[in-house]
């Protein structure tokens, strides 16, 4: 069965940082309709702090690569997405703990770990206009495809595609969780930035896989 | 963008070194955590930590001093502080009476606030807790939102939690007296011009000549509705519908109130605002007790203003008039 | 235009009504000539008046206070009070050890405080002293131009003088030490937008995005040279260099600074500004003595800011760190 | 000999306050290139204060009216204007204390005594890029026409336009008084507001006489 390795994990990180850095302007203007224009350079914040540290983060297995760079993002990045980047690789570093290569099915039970971290951190589901609205959608979409037996290359093609409808429907919820939310009905129309990010994020890291 | 200022990303530590310059005798500003604190801590009292995204000056580090603040944490511009930040913070003025978070309610303060909380209370000897201020009525607040945003009355939480805790409070009183602040503090604000968040550099919303924002928030997002500007009496009277309708206050009542400036707008237009502010109070018979007219809670160089009304006790009046001795507000 | 006001012919007397209803314990505003004061008046110190044309707030009536200002008399927006609402002034705070006026260096307020002070002398029983602050150094000094203006360096003689006269000295004292400071202080300022005058209605000038004008005065003036923004650090070096070419300063000289606002630049730059200024005194091993950086002396809502140096000897240092309690000014 | 009465004197400082009232922002706008902006404003509140009081004047003769007029531009004109308008009509009010009637070289000498007046109180010279730059030339010409027997209106219109070449010549000078000269030799090719204004003032008051 294909499996990968921590460094494909690292590979992928390596890939989602570089992405995130290129895009620290178009990721601010997305969070400027409805929210207050700094996503982008929150999160890049870290990232940029991630790849600075590289060399130096432990590369063990899976869940020790993923804790450092848990500990990291959760220093570096600012804003929300300090601790919603960083539960989400803190919560999939605890999954993945000990482990050196994961199969489809484990890889999408490490994004569900996750989606959990962010959930017990920041409260919001489905449907609240966050980037839980990317990243649940392709979550399914991984373990639907762990099912179907598909290949990674395959499974991430459709988990990427499913992230950027996922964030394309949030255009038409009114807010609820985040700066969004206090626009009321303004931010209707507008996408979650977060969710837009993950889209372009996992898009990304599909076509390089 | 036309600023005084080198680099963005060097935006926020140049502050808060700029300002720790300024104030050389009271302040200690630690720049790899952004921990603005009082020069001499005293361990016997509570400890009261505040913070938030930077792009607020004077808030939260102008509030450091005698009777308010033990420490500012500072985020970047209008990103709250991390975890590992609020943690030092909670680590570097740690008192044998506790500590007390306040935090203003934003998801990104409160998701950092409360995991920095978590750590620390998991190592031993450290009681922290923690209060969410949501005074902006701007924002409707029920179960289906994450509810109000913290914007001025922030201050006033500052200043008597900080009034309790100089005379020896210990902590569930001093959290107490600031859940007492907060259920009775509500502000409102308005934009008449967008703020550049200076590592962007363009402004976040643009409005006509003759157009204002209403019910903006702090941190360059949108307001509730855009409108026609309006004369000060008339921005007074709005203000102050909005707030009482959420907070009534009878003939009689005493009051505090801030009039907020939110950067570049001039002290010139405060007092104007002030003035219709005053008067309305006046007819309605709601006697003022005292009185703010300056910037206390920014949003980078926003011009516009909020009110923030404070609904007064015994206890709360005996507090808001104790001294304090910080940069940015003395009493 | 956009500001917070009703119409423009009354801005100067609601914006000191909001003023004075802000600090009701410690202010009375006399509205027909627009007079700020204490509310306790001690009839046997020295008076200190100051004053000019409106649009510098807090400048001038935020330094009416213990050990500052007795009164603040207001003209309208960048205009001189009139000679008669000086007079008033004069005379509603005589006192038995006469009074001295603080003139910032312009031909309207020089006129104005000058035929002033010769009517009330024409009275009996008064004796009135004036003194004309020239800290500018943007403006040539010389004998065929009216010399330097008068900028945010008068905020230090409201300080020095006013410490001076609480602390009992006769008029003569307070006037010769209000006249060493007049000596030992200079400013520069450059604009890095135009301010708006209400009743105008359109910025006095236009800076393209690149540009500022520095050189500045506080009154919308053209500076003297117009120029490419440079970052804070250029600017601090730009700023000293004006002013030690004028007021040169050795090794181990003391000084206070001044980091001054404009009106609509936020704390936050300011604070930048602040930390370059320092980094450099620093390197020049001038002795900081004590540091002011807000909005003290403004020109509407220009974004912009000056610095200003006082260079100190012992007696200066004294009065410098008397206490002073006023609205916009604490020591 | 033609003379003019109190009357007459009312008439034009009539005249005059229309003009400076309906002028209130060009003459702003004459400030904005090398002053502050607040010209028109400044003489303009003065005037208009004169007006609403109009009936309260004392008309006893011409001394007493110009003195009442200089009571309430002192107190009501803001900033330079005060002063200098104020001394101007204070010192014409002593020159011509009592009289009833001015023949054209009074008139001229009362121009005079106005010059004067605001020269003691301000220190400015001919060339110092005042108003005085248009004042003294009217005055000039006022006492050449008195000279040359010539008739009232003949004066006016001649002296106004001495005003008005006056005023022009003050775009060549760089300024030492008031606040143009903050600006040095960028305030060269603006001309001085308070000149350009009373050459204004003169040649309406010309028209209308
Ligand atoms: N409670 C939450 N759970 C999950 N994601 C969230 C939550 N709140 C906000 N977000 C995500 O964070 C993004 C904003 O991040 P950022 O701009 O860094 O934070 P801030 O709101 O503090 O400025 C939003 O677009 C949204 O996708
Ligand atoms: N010393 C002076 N003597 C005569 N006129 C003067 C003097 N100083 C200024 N002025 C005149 O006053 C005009 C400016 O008046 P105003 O704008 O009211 O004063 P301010 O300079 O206080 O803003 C100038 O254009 C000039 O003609
Ligand atoms: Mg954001
Ligand atoms: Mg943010
Ligand atoms: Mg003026
Ligand atoms: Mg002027």
């Amino acid at each position: 069965m294909e499996t990968i390795k921590t460094s494909d994990i690292m590979r992928i990180i390596n890939v989602m940082a570089d992405v995130i850095i290129e895009n620290e302007k178009p990721f601010c203007d997305l969070d400027s309709a409805a929210g207050d224009g700094d996503f982008g350079m929150s999160v890049a914040k870290g990232f940029k702090v991630l790849k600075a540290e590289w060399d130096d983060l432990s590369t063990a297995n899976i869940g020790k690569f993923l804790r450092s760079c848990g500990m990291i993002i959760t220093e570096h990045c600012g804003g929300a997405s300090g601790p919603i980047w960083g539960s989400a690789f803190m919560s999939a570093a605890k999954y993945s703990a000990g482990k050196i290569e994961l199969n489809l099915s484990e890889f999408a039970e490490l994004m569900q770990s996750a989606v959990d971290g962010i959930q017990k951190r920041g409260g919001a589901k489905l449907g609240d206009k966050t980037l839980l609205d990317a990243l649940i959608p392709t979550t399914e979409s991984l373990k639907q495809s762990a099912l179907a037996g598909s290949s990674f290359k395959e499974a991430f093609t459709i988990g990427a595609r499913a992230a950027v409808e996922g964030a394309e429907k949030t255009k038409e919820y009114g807010a609820t969780k985040g700066r969004a939310s206090y626009v009321g009905d303004r931010s209707i129309s507008y996408p979650d930035a977060g969710a837009m990010a993950l889209g372009i994020i996992f898009t990304v890291i599909a076509e390089k896989f | 963008m036309k600023k005084i200022m080198n680099k963005a990303e060097d935006l926020v530590v140049e502050m808060c070194e700029g300002m720790q310059k300024a104030y050389p005798r009271s302040l200690v500003f630690e720049p790899k955590y952004k921990i603005m604190r009082r020069k001499e801590l005293n361990k016997d009292k509570v400890s009261l930590i505040s913070g938030g995204g930077s792009g607020h000056e004077p808030a939260h580090a102008g509030f450091v001093g005698t009777g308010m603040l033990d420490a500012a944490v500072c985020g970047d511009v209008f990103a709250s502080p991390s975890t590992i930040q609020v943690y030092n913070a909670i680590n570097q003025t740690s008192s044998s009476k506790g500590t007390l978070l306040i935090v203003k309610n934003y998801s990104g303060d409160c998701m950092n606030f409360d995991a920095a909380a978590e750590m620390a209370e998991d190592d031993e000897d450290v009681q922290v807790e923690r209060v969410y201020v949501n005074d902006d009525v701007a924002v409707k607040d029920s179960l289906y939102t994450v509810g109000r945003r913290g914007v001025a009355g922030t201050v006033f939480v500052h200043k008597i939690a900080g009034a309790a805790a100089e005379a020896g409070s210990d902590l569930l009183a001093v959290k107490a007296v600031a859940e007492k602040v907060i259920a009775n503090v509500r502000s409102m604000g308005f934009a008449l011009t967008s703020c550049t968040v200076p590592a962007k550099g363009t402004p976040t919303f643009t409005l006509e000549e003759d157009e204002m924002e209403f019910g903006v928030g702090i941190h360059g997002e949108p307001g509730i509705v855009r409108e026609k500007i309006v004369s000060a009496d008339e921005l007074a009277s709005k203000l102050l519908e909005k707030i009482l309708a959420d907070l009534p206050c009878d003939q009689g009542d005493e009051v505090a109130i801030m009039v907020n400036g939110f950067g570049a707008t001039p002290l010139q237009e405060l007092f104007v605002l002030n003035n219709s502010v005053t008067d309305l109070l006046a007819s309605k018979k709601i006697s003022l007790h005292r009185t703010f007219v300056g910037n206390y809670m920014t949003s980078i160089d926003m011009a516009g203003a909020s009110l923030t009304l404070l609904k007064l006790d015994a206890e709360l009046k005996n507090l808001l008039d104790a001294p304090a001795d910080t940069s940015a507000l003395h009493v």
